[in-house]
């Protein structure tokens, strides 16, 4: 028991950076997800499918290839090439890759808002902007709000993929303890964390639901 | 302290000939790792801060993915690699190395009981090593002994390795001696060394190949930690006796 | 108030308005009726350029919206101008399509405040009296979702009359309603027609197109085929396919 | 060119390792996720809670840490402790994981089919077991082919986990070719992999989609 | 056929059904009106097992499917037994319930091979001449999304003759489609009664219980308020509610 009190320092740490890799790929991918999806449903043929090509390109591909690629391969490539320090490539490699993901979600909730509301709105002389903006994407949030839930638990877990640029998260701190004391107690004790963070964003997103609950479509 | 932190910003400076950042496997007991208060200690460590000290400059512990160690040295996010780093002609291709400052064997470990007693033994076994350690190349290059093996299993670490030696489903390890023993003396009643070993082998510290400037200094002040004493202070702290050459 | 001429319309190789023309005069209530398919919807969702016309000319209060040059091309005017046009033209839809995540009375009020640029104070009373008139004042904080139909029916014509409009399209009002409670939308209907709302009417109530309205026009396959002031329409129909019609219905 | 030839073979050795966790996981977890999906909607309410708490747990924590419990830790475990080699051990965790999506999936697809449907068919005097074979199931699986498709593409990159057991799947094959000659090429051509076995399965999976189009809700 | 004897349904607080009963002999054709809300629904739902009742009995065809005892304890028979009692009643709803993924035929055929175990080629006689009975013999390929709502509510006619009832419930099916589709489901459910199917239908249709039921019966806030023969009912309602209900309908 004791020992387990002693884990509980380092694998907070290991929390802290778990969290901060959540948290600003949450706020980086989700404004750049609606961008891409209101991109993706334009009309200009050719923006839908470059968009629609880096969509694919992103959920084709393993997270972890795109941060090695990130942080090894893009300082060589010509003009973009960029060297970036480790944590800091390891949000843009998150922010990209969950931004491909969040748009698909944000596409499909947008597609889902009834022609009607579109139609009602356009008879009242709403323009597109404001139609957007006033009527379908408050209405979209209500129905995305089951698989955003489902995607933010998974980025609570993909985090520690940056153990690949040596970032110790909190399944790297384990795994670092298991090794030094040579027992496995620190990932029993790290799932636990991993529990409570779970629980934590699935109660959250239990209250929005019940917020949004108060109207029917 | 916490290293992430400055690390992350030295890395968007313009090599600062003031600091050397110093890349290392920070789950590498003994001779890197974090202790209780996940503090960075282990014995390159102390012995890299010394010789900091000696050539007056700021010296920054950065973890990296042992597997990318080239890559991390090549794209010049570290300046040094210093963590039991063994000596090898392939890698001398790509990194540039100091004299040696520790000699080290591949040493075979296997679970106390086991009726394995010599590197022949080995044949028909499965055999678990670090990926991307030096227990690698050392295995593979005594031909007929890998090609007898049943299965030669790379691992992420050697601690995954040694569990799976420890369930059974390994018959031996290979590693560095110097962490080999680190890890018997927790468990000492579950695993020995066995005598044989896959050849000796000399730790030392990289740089990248072009840096020769840096790599001059350090072998100066390695040399001269060595003759005056203080580097076999460190190596008794660390391992209860001098075994600095 | 309203002019098309000569409208023509095809989705795909359907010619769904093969020439349709219609005048219509300030606080006229004029209804259409005809059978499904006909292209009675479409030819009001051309009205007011929910669907683009292919060929002929519309004019709302003197103001052109569309018309075709001597070489068949047809025109519109700016976005800017389409929109200030339409608006002078509300809309209910057989779907209703109130706004699902707002009260009633946020219903309402959305497009005076969005399009109007009006501040909700300046709004307010209007509103709240829309609402009594339908007599759904006492429903202002509910969703769309706890209303019967022929409530949301309602919010919807007092949210269309919010934007002031002097024409009032309907499509099919009341046909997504029980029989019970169609009756509570045509009420207000009647009551639009009494203070002189010029209204256009797709229905399928034939009472109500012989009670309340004052011409009728017929539909068929895209062609307009009768047009008649309400009393002779039902009592001396011209046109045999009218006949067929008015029968079936009975 | 012709060094990424020569990476060819070895990468496709990794593939094949990648394929074979693939399909025996897809084959072990629809079955089990279905089950569970039906228990968890069961009305026996200790069973529900019970396979509510399962698929907590599996969604909960990383599936790494569960394949590493599974393989070290399992063998200690009173009773249902068992000793699994290395792939079996990943194929287990991967099977349990993936089934606690897969149950989600379903119980939302079981639970969207309208009330109607059971009506229609009890009235013409189906059983309950007739009613979830014959009626409610085959209209489940149009409306579970989206996030199927999605969770399907989410395994081919997440089998990239069992590096951790020491097998050589593609990723890591790739990766120790890049420790080994110092370029970062067979990355590239690992993630060339991925895109056509992620392009493959969204070739199916809309294939699927448009078979099951000639009807509508 | 049926004997329901003080029928008690309560949902939550809410008690829906007080005291109904209702004898229904073999070829009667009756009609059941009321108010939305009434509990003609549940009524319905309650004599063919879709909802359980809380107090009263009923027997279908002699056979009872439930009773209540001394001390009030409603009991109903075994599983196997209510599946065999409630088949002898065939249902039709006001949204059809089609199967979407299948088509037409089999739709139709699904439980005679389900339920009854026959073979394909056994039903298949059957399930065509039930379709080119209600006049849809050659949409037996097409799935309920490509009908019109008329021709769907005759499928659903067609699915639940094609079980051989007895008796054929319906609740108000032909609400949810178009007046103008409405007509070709009457005159369907017009040509059953006149073989002299014994039927129960809810609707708001007064035309069709004028001229088809032979009883109309008329429900109010869960009881049953009157019960006469069709033509007295309409011309001579005894309860002053009956005379409100029938003035609001026309
Ligand atoms: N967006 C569209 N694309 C293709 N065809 C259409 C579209 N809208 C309408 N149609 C077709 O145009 C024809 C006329 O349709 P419209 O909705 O105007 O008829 P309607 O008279 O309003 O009928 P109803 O009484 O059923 O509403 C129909 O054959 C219809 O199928
Ligand atoms: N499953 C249920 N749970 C709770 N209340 C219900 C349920 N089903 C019906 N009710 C309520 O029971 C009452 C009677 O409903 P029922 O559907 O039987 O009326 P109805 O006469 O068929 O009306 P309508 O003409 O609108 O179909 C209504 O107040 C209704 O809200
Ligand atoms: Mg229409
Ligand atoms: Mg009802």
């Amino acid at each position: 028991m004791d020992y387990v009190l002693s884990l509980l320092g380092p694998l907070w740490q290991g929390t802290t950076v778990t969290l901060k890799l959540f948290f600003i790929t949450l706020a980086l991918s989700v404004p750049l997800g609606l961008v891409l999806a209101l991109l993706r449903i334009s009309r200009l043929r050719s923006i839908s499918t470059a968009v629609n090509g880096y969509i694919w390109l992103m959920r084709g591909t393993p997270l972890m290839l795109q941060m090695l690629f990130i942080y090894f391969a893009l300082p060589f490539v010509p003009v973009v090439g960029i060297k970036l320090p480790d944590f800091p490539a390891a949000v843009v490699a998150f922010a990209l890759n969950y931004a491909a993901y969040f748009a698909e979600i944000f596409r499909a909730g947008i597609q889902s808002i009834n022609k009607g509301q579109y139609e009602g709105a356009r008879v009242l002389g709403l323009t597109y902007a404001q139609t957007m903006r006033r009527i379908v994407l408050p209405q979209v949030i209500k129905r995305i709000l089951p698989p955003m839930s489902n995607e933010t638990i998974t980025l609570v877990k993909d985090t520690s993929l940056i153990y690949v640029l040596a970032l110790n998260d909190l399944l790297r701190v384990a795994r670092g303890i298991v090794q030094r004391d040579f027992t496995t107690t620190p990932f029993i004790v790290a799932a636990a964390f991993y529990l409570i963070m779970t629980l934590v964003l699935t109660w959250i997103f239990q209250r929005m639901e019940k917020r949004y609950a108060r109207y029917d479509d | 302290g916490n290293n992430e932190q400055p690390a992350t910003e030295a890395a968007s400076q313009p090599a600062a000939a003031r600091k050397v950042v110093v890349g290392l496997d920070d789950n590498f007991p003994p001779m890197g790792f974090r202790d209780e208060q996940n503090k960075l200690v282990g014995f390159d460590i102390d012995l890299a801060r010394e010789a900091a000290t000696r050539l007056g400059v700021d010296v920054e512990f950065r973890p990296i993915e042992w597997s990318a160690k080239e890559a991390e040295l090549n794209s010049g996010r570290i300046d040094v690699l210093w963590n039991g780093l063994t000596i090898t002609e392939e890698r001398k291709q790509h990194i540039g190395f100091t004299s040696p400052y520790m000699e080290n064997h591949q040493a075979i470990v296997v679970a106390a009981n086991s009726p394995i007693n010599t590197k022949a033994d080995l044949a028909g076994k499965v055999v678990g090593v670090q990926e991307g350690s030096s227990a690698v190349q050392a295995v593979e290059k005594e031909a007929e002994i890998t090609a007898a093996l049943k299965e030669l299993k790379k691992f992420g670490d050697n601690v995954t390795a040694l569990m799976d030696l420890s369930a059974g489903r390994l018959d031996a390890v290979v590693l560095d001696e110097v962490v080999g023993r680190y890890y018997i003396a927790k468990r000492a009643d579950e695993y020995r060394v066995l005598e044989d070993h896959f050849g000796a082998e000399e730790y030392g510290v990289g740089t990248a190949k072009e840096n020769t400037e840096l790599l001059a200094k350090l072998e100066e002040a390695l040399n001269a930690m060595k003759q005056d004493g203080s580097a076999a202070r460190i190596s008794e702290q660390w391992f209860g006796k001098n075994i600095v050459k | 108030m309203i002019s098309a001429r000569d409208l023509h319309k095809r989705f795909g190789h359907v010619e769904v308005l093969k020439g349709v023309s219609l005048d219509m005069g300030k606080g006229d209530v004029i209804a259409v009726i005809g059978p499904s398919g006909s292209g009675k919807s479409t030819f009001l969702r051309c009205l007011n350029h929910l669907e683009t016309i292919d060929r002929g000319r519309i004019d709302i209060e003197g103001e052109t919206l569309v018309d075709t040059d001597a070489q068949g091309h047809c025109r519109y005017v700016g976005d800017a101008d389409i929109r200030r046009i339409c608006r002078k033209m509300g809309m209910v839809f057989q779907q209703f399509n109130l706004f699902p995540h707002m009260t009633v009375l946020q219903n309402v009020i959305e497009a005076p405040i969005t399009v109007k640029r009006l501040r909700r104070e300046q709004i307010l009373p209007t509103a709240e009296r829309l609402l009594a008139k339908v007599g759904l004042a006492e429903k202002h904080a509910s969703y769309p979702s706890q209303l019967s139909g022929g409530q949301k029916q309602r919010v919807a014509i007092a949210r269309a009359l919010a934007m002031e409009p002097d024409i009032m399209l309907f499509d099919e009002p009341t046909s997504a309603l029980d029989p019970e409670l169609t009756g509570e939308v045509l009420r207000t209907m009647r009551q639009l027609a009494e203070e002189h709302m010029t209204m256009l009417v797709v229905t399928h109530e034939m009472n109500f197109a012989r009670e309340v309205a004052n011409r009728v026009i017929f539909m068929d396959q895209g062609e307009l085929i009768e047009d008649a002031p309400a009393g002779e329409f039902f009592a001396n129909p011209c046109h045999p396919r009218t006949r067929a019609f008015l029968q079936s219905m009975l």
